[in-house]
């Protein structure tokens, strides 16, 4: 890659090689930046440093297998990505889930939206200089961890979902430390305003920063929170619901700004959408079978077959192209970071170094779903 | 040899020293650290002298004044790390020749010069003379206007450098 | 003097290991936590078994740095730091070096300490060390002027720049409660200015390591590191004892006129322990911002010196003479 | 628009498209040199509008490949996958639709990548995963690795 042809070569340009090992990007991703003194000229993305070709790996796997290489992918959201790929299938086949089922999966992946925020949260804090927000929101997390693990068995790649349903039914403590944590929640918000969001370091910091309008967050394909914030409205729980998201109350928060700023408020008002949908459905949990009858050995018909789902950075697309047999002649995973990533260029173009990681922080990458 | 005359041969050839290496040195950076040295140098035989005021305003002014502003202006220039060129040689012969010869004419000057010591008015380098001598406006006075001027003209300058300035056009 | 100064410098490394320990905590308790609690009571030898690791670390030069520099700038930083220690009225009648432009004298070697940043910065060639050197050259040479203004405010009132002299003005009462508002605002700016000048959270830009991974130092390791580390805590006793004895009355009691009996109560109090109440006061604030600010921004920082501080400090000064001429004060 | 519709307006653009309904969405298989001029019609047309370009991949049916675009109006609300096929297996080229949806450009690298499609009028394609000088591209039916471990 470093060997190859390169676009920021220009005569007297600073170049700097942010990460594969740098703080800011959370993980192995490799920006070279091209700058004038601090200011941003260019920035050109090289990846590949985890490179695992999940989707060559998908070919060989069956369909019941294939499902859990994604929660590797984008790791906070492991649930979303699970479902998703469970929805293609159920698609293919025809097969719907039980309604105590849809309603468990619908409260999973809510419970790892809020996760995943939290996290996000945590770290934007972190990288804009401020260390103590971050043991806050794990505060929180680490809880709504605990609730997962106690159903599932895992923290962070859970590989609970099954096509037809999940793999088994809910923990009996579940609603009860669900409400809990919600409650807790509810109740240290004001400590989440009182340390970031009141802050007028950090609201200057954001304002006016990384603006992204909305005719380019949609032909960069942005989605989730990044493009949101620009005012496209794409929220696949109301465009495309799945799973019974259409009967229940939720807002699609929308923000007309484009900058880091409005970014921080989507994702800040869509925690408080998860704990709505979340007290709407916890009490109210179909009773019933927990899984759908399918086959030992899943056969999708010949054809392809798209499932779009919402994670927590956007528009997951599972792509399968079957021939009838019984792995995926071809798998495909849109992921919604590696179209975010693209308009980072785009966002941080004339910014300052300190800038691109406020901009990193809002667009909230996770780079094993950009080097799937 | 008491440990005063010690310490002043000891500054002494850290300036001198010093001096010698900013102007040998080949690399730009290393040259304004060893100018530094020097200045330091002469700090400390200001203070060694116990005109602690004289000492700390050469402190504030060259070395934390100028010579940061030295070593900002040499970070910003591209090829900082890099050695300089060699000298012409004719340019080491005139340099060499133009030392030598304010060398000379600074000893013939303290040569000719005969030092008496004043023991009637000791003035005593407080800071409070120091400034009273500044508003004076008796003889040796006027102190503080010629200084005012001086930041008139460098706020001049900086006014100049800044219409001379050329803004990039943006591309 | 000789035993004096290595009493001294011994002193500042055991002060430097208290520093390191407090910060510790401090960051513990902002942050929910518990902190250092395995090695000694407390956790009290963590910073022990740092230093100890930190020896032991292998001093790596880059191949590319300019080693002479290299080497040399972990030294210019602590020495710097170190010389700023020596005026400091520790207790009453205890005074290192009672030097008659103590103020000056101290705002003039402080800023000697940039240049053994942008040395390090330099000299390690790697350009995240170079973006932080030169971040801190712009904020160093500017904060000063801010600190250097709210000093002049008190040497205006006081009449001196003199540490021991300013103290002793201070006997009927501290500066900042004598000098009403203009003297407060001096003291905020120049807890926020010092705050800046020691690259200290939320503006630790030159090392910034979201951003910079370490900025000026990070090619250091080792004993190097741990030098670096040592004068940030050094600098940071310094700029509070400075602002103690400067606005807070150094060693000076706390009196209130006409209260002669709390007055007395207030004698009994030892002076050394006024003084680094005093400091330590102030360090935990310094400490406080860190961990609960978030970073500026490279011009925003600039921003806030040129077009807040530094005007706001001008007319301050203004009016502080002014109040020293009127004699409005106290 | 339905995807009768669609299919009427894009016949009437490009008569040499052929259909396939049995998903979800309407495909329209095109030759690969068709696609830019069919693309720009999709993009600025009023009543197209397809101003979402979702998803960009390809397929390799071992006799050709196919590339596959996924296309949705945020306007309108419709969606359309545009499948170009690419005959010429040994040294497969199509025109890049970066002119058209910026998303393209990473994804198109990616493709470039792993099936090895030259994309022509591309700003910068290069290898986005793998390293410069990688051998073959992996996501190939035919793709065999040396190195791998048989378990």
């Amino acid at each position: 890659m470093l060997l190859g042809q390169d676009h920021i070569t220009e005569e007297g340009e600073f170049v700097i090689n942010m990460g594969p090992q740098h703080p800011a990007t959370h993980g192995v991703l490799h920006l070279k930046i091209g700058l004038d003194g601090e200011t941003i000229k260019k920035i050109e993305p090289h990846l590949g440093y985890i490179h695992r070709s999940i989707e060559k790996m998908c070919e060989q796997l069956s369909y019941r297998q294939f499902i859990f290489t994604t929660s590797r992918m984008d790791y906070l959201s492991a649930h979303i990505n699970n479902q998703a790929c469970v929805l293609a299938v159920e698609k293919a086949l025809q097969v719907e889930a039980t309604p105590r089922a849809k309603a468990i999966r619908v409260l999973m992946a809510e419970l790892t939206r809020l996760a995943s925020h939290q996290l996000w949260w945590a770290c934007m804090g972190l990288d804009l200089g401020a260390v103590t927000p971050f043991f806050y929101a794990f505060r929180e997390r680490e809880a709504i961890n605990t609730i997962i693990e106690e159903t599932c068995g895992t923290r962070l790649t859970q590989n609970y979902m099954v096509p037809g349903g999940v793999m088994m039914d809910i923990h009996p403590n579940f609603q009860k430390r669900v409400k809990e944590v919600l409650k807790q929640i509810k109740e240290k918000a004001h400590e989440y305003d009182e340390l970031l969001t009141g802050n007028v370091i950090f609201q200057q910091r954001l304002k006016g920063v990384g603006y992204l309008s909305k005719e380019d967050a949609v032909s960069y394909g942005c989605s989730g929170p990044t493009a949101r914030a620009s005012g496209v409205s794409c929220d696949v729980r109301k465009l495309f619901p799945y799973d019974g998201y259409e009967q229940l109350k939720f807002d699609e928060i929308l923000n007309t700004e484009g900058d880091s700023w409005a970014r921080y408020l989507v994702r800040l008002g869509e925690m408080k959408q998860s704990i709505s949908i979340i007290e709407q459905l916890i009490d109210n949990i179909p009773e019933g079978d927990f899984q759908a009858k399918t086959k030992n050995v899943i056969k999708l018909p010949k054809g392809d077959f798209y499932q779009r789902v919402e994670t927590a950075r956007g528009e997951l697309g599972v792509y399968i192209v079957s021939d009838g047999g019984a792995t995926p002649y071809r798998c495909k995973f849109r992921s919604p970071n590696f179209s975010n990533l693209s308009a980072i260029p785009k966002m941080a173009e004339g910014a300052k170094i300190g800038d691109l990681v406020a901009i990193m922080a809002t667009v909230d990458l996770v780079i094993p779903d950009i080097d799937r | 040899m008491s440990a005063s005359t010690i310490i002043f041969y000891i500054l002494s050839a850290i300036i001198v020293g010093g001096g010698l290496l900013a102007v040998t040195a080949r690399k730009i950076f290393r040259a304004a650290v060893f100018l530094l040295f020097s200045l330091i140098g002469i700090a400390g035989l200001y203070f060694y002298m116990n005109y602690e005021f004289l000492g700390a305003v050469q402190i504030v002014v060259y070395v934390g004044g100028i010579i940061v502003l030295i070593i900002f202006s040499i970070l910003l220039t591209a090829e900082s790390g890099s050695d300089m060129k060699k000298p012409a040689l004719s340019r080491i012969l005139f340099s060499a020749l133009a030392t030598i010869f304010a060398c000379a004419l600074t000893l013939w000057l303290i040569k000719q010069h005969t030092f008496h010591v004043n023991e009637s008015t000791i003035i005593e380098p407080s800071v409070r003379n120091i400034g009273r001598q500044m508003l004076s406006t008796t003889e040796h006075g006027y102190i503080l206007p010629f200084e005012v001027v001086s930041i008139l003209l460098l706020a001049a300058m900086i006014g100049c450098i800044v219409i001379a300035i050329k803004i990039k056009p943006k591309t | 003097m000789v035993i004096t100064g290595v009493c001294l410098l011994a002193f500042l490394v055991v002060l430097c290991f208290f520093l390191g320990y407090m910060e510790r905590k401090v960051a513990a308790f902002m942050e929910i936590r518990l902190g250092p609690n395995r090695v000694g009571p407390k956790g009290s030898m963590q910073i022990v078994a740092d230093t100890v690791k930190l020896l032991f670390k292998e001093g790596l030069t880059p191949d590319g740095a300019d080693k002479f520099l290299f080497n040399l700038a972990p030294f210019i930083v602590v020495i710097t730091s170190m010389l700023v220690v020596a005026p400091i009225a520790y207790a009453r009648d205890f005074q290192l070096w009672d030097i008659n432009i103590g103020v000056l004298y101290v705002s003039s070697i402080s800023s000697m300490a940039v240049i053994g940043i942008l040395m390090a910065g330099w000299s390690s060639s790697n350009k995240y060390s170079l973006i932080g050197a030169m971040r801190s050259g712009a904020q160093i040479v500017s904060y000063e002027l801010s600190i250097g203004l709210s000093l002049i405010s008190i040497v205006i009132l006081s009449g001196s720049l003199q540490l021991s002299e300013i103290i002793e003005s201070q006997a009927n009462g501290w500066w900042i409660f004598k000098g009403h508002i203009p003297v407060i605002i001096s003291f905020v700016i120049f807890i926020i200015a010092s705050t800046a000048e020691i690259n200290r959270a939320p503006f630790d830009l030159t090392e910034a390591e979201q951003e910079l991974t370490g900025g000026f130092h990070t090619e250091y390791a080792g004993m190097k590191f741990a030098m670096f580390l040592l004068s940030e805590y050094i600098n940071l006793f310094v700029v509070s004892a400075i602002a103690a004895t400067i606005f807070l009355g150094g060693w000076m009691p706390f009196h209130i006129g006409g209260l002669d009996a709390f007055n007395h109560i207030m004698d009994y109090i030892p002076s050394s322990i006024w003084f680094f109440g005093k400091t330590f006061l102030i360090i935990f604030i310094i400490m406080w911002f860190r961990w609960t600010f978030p970073r500026l921004r490279i011009d925003q920082l600039l921003n806030l010196e040129w077009k807040y501080l530094l005007p706001i400090s001008m007319v301050n000064i203004l009016l502080v003479t002014a109040m020293a001429i009127m004699g409005w004060h106290f | 628009m339905t995807n009768e519709e669609l299919k009427y307006s894009i016949t009437e653009l490009l008569p040499v498209a052929t259909y396939d309904e049995s998903g979800e969405f309407l495909n329209i298989i095109i030759p690969s040199d068709e696609l830019i001029p069919l693309m720009k019609e999709l993009r600025s047309k009023k009543e197209f509008d397809f101003d979402y370009l979702f998803c960009l991949t390809c397929i390799d049916w071992k006799d050709h490949l196919m590339m596959v675009y996924h296309l949705l109006s945020k306007v309108h609300k419709h969606c359309i996958v545009v499948k170009a096929k690419i005959t010429d297996i040994q040294n497969p080229k199509i025109e890049s639709v970066n002119c058209i949806w910026k998303t393209a450009e990473l994804n198109e690298d990616e493709v470039y990548d792993l099936f090895g499609i030259r994309f022509l009028n591309h700003p910068n394609l290069r290898r986005l995963f793998l390293e410069e000088d990688w051998k073959g591209f992996p996501l190939r039916k035919n793709y065999v690795d040396e190195n791998m471990i048989k378990l």
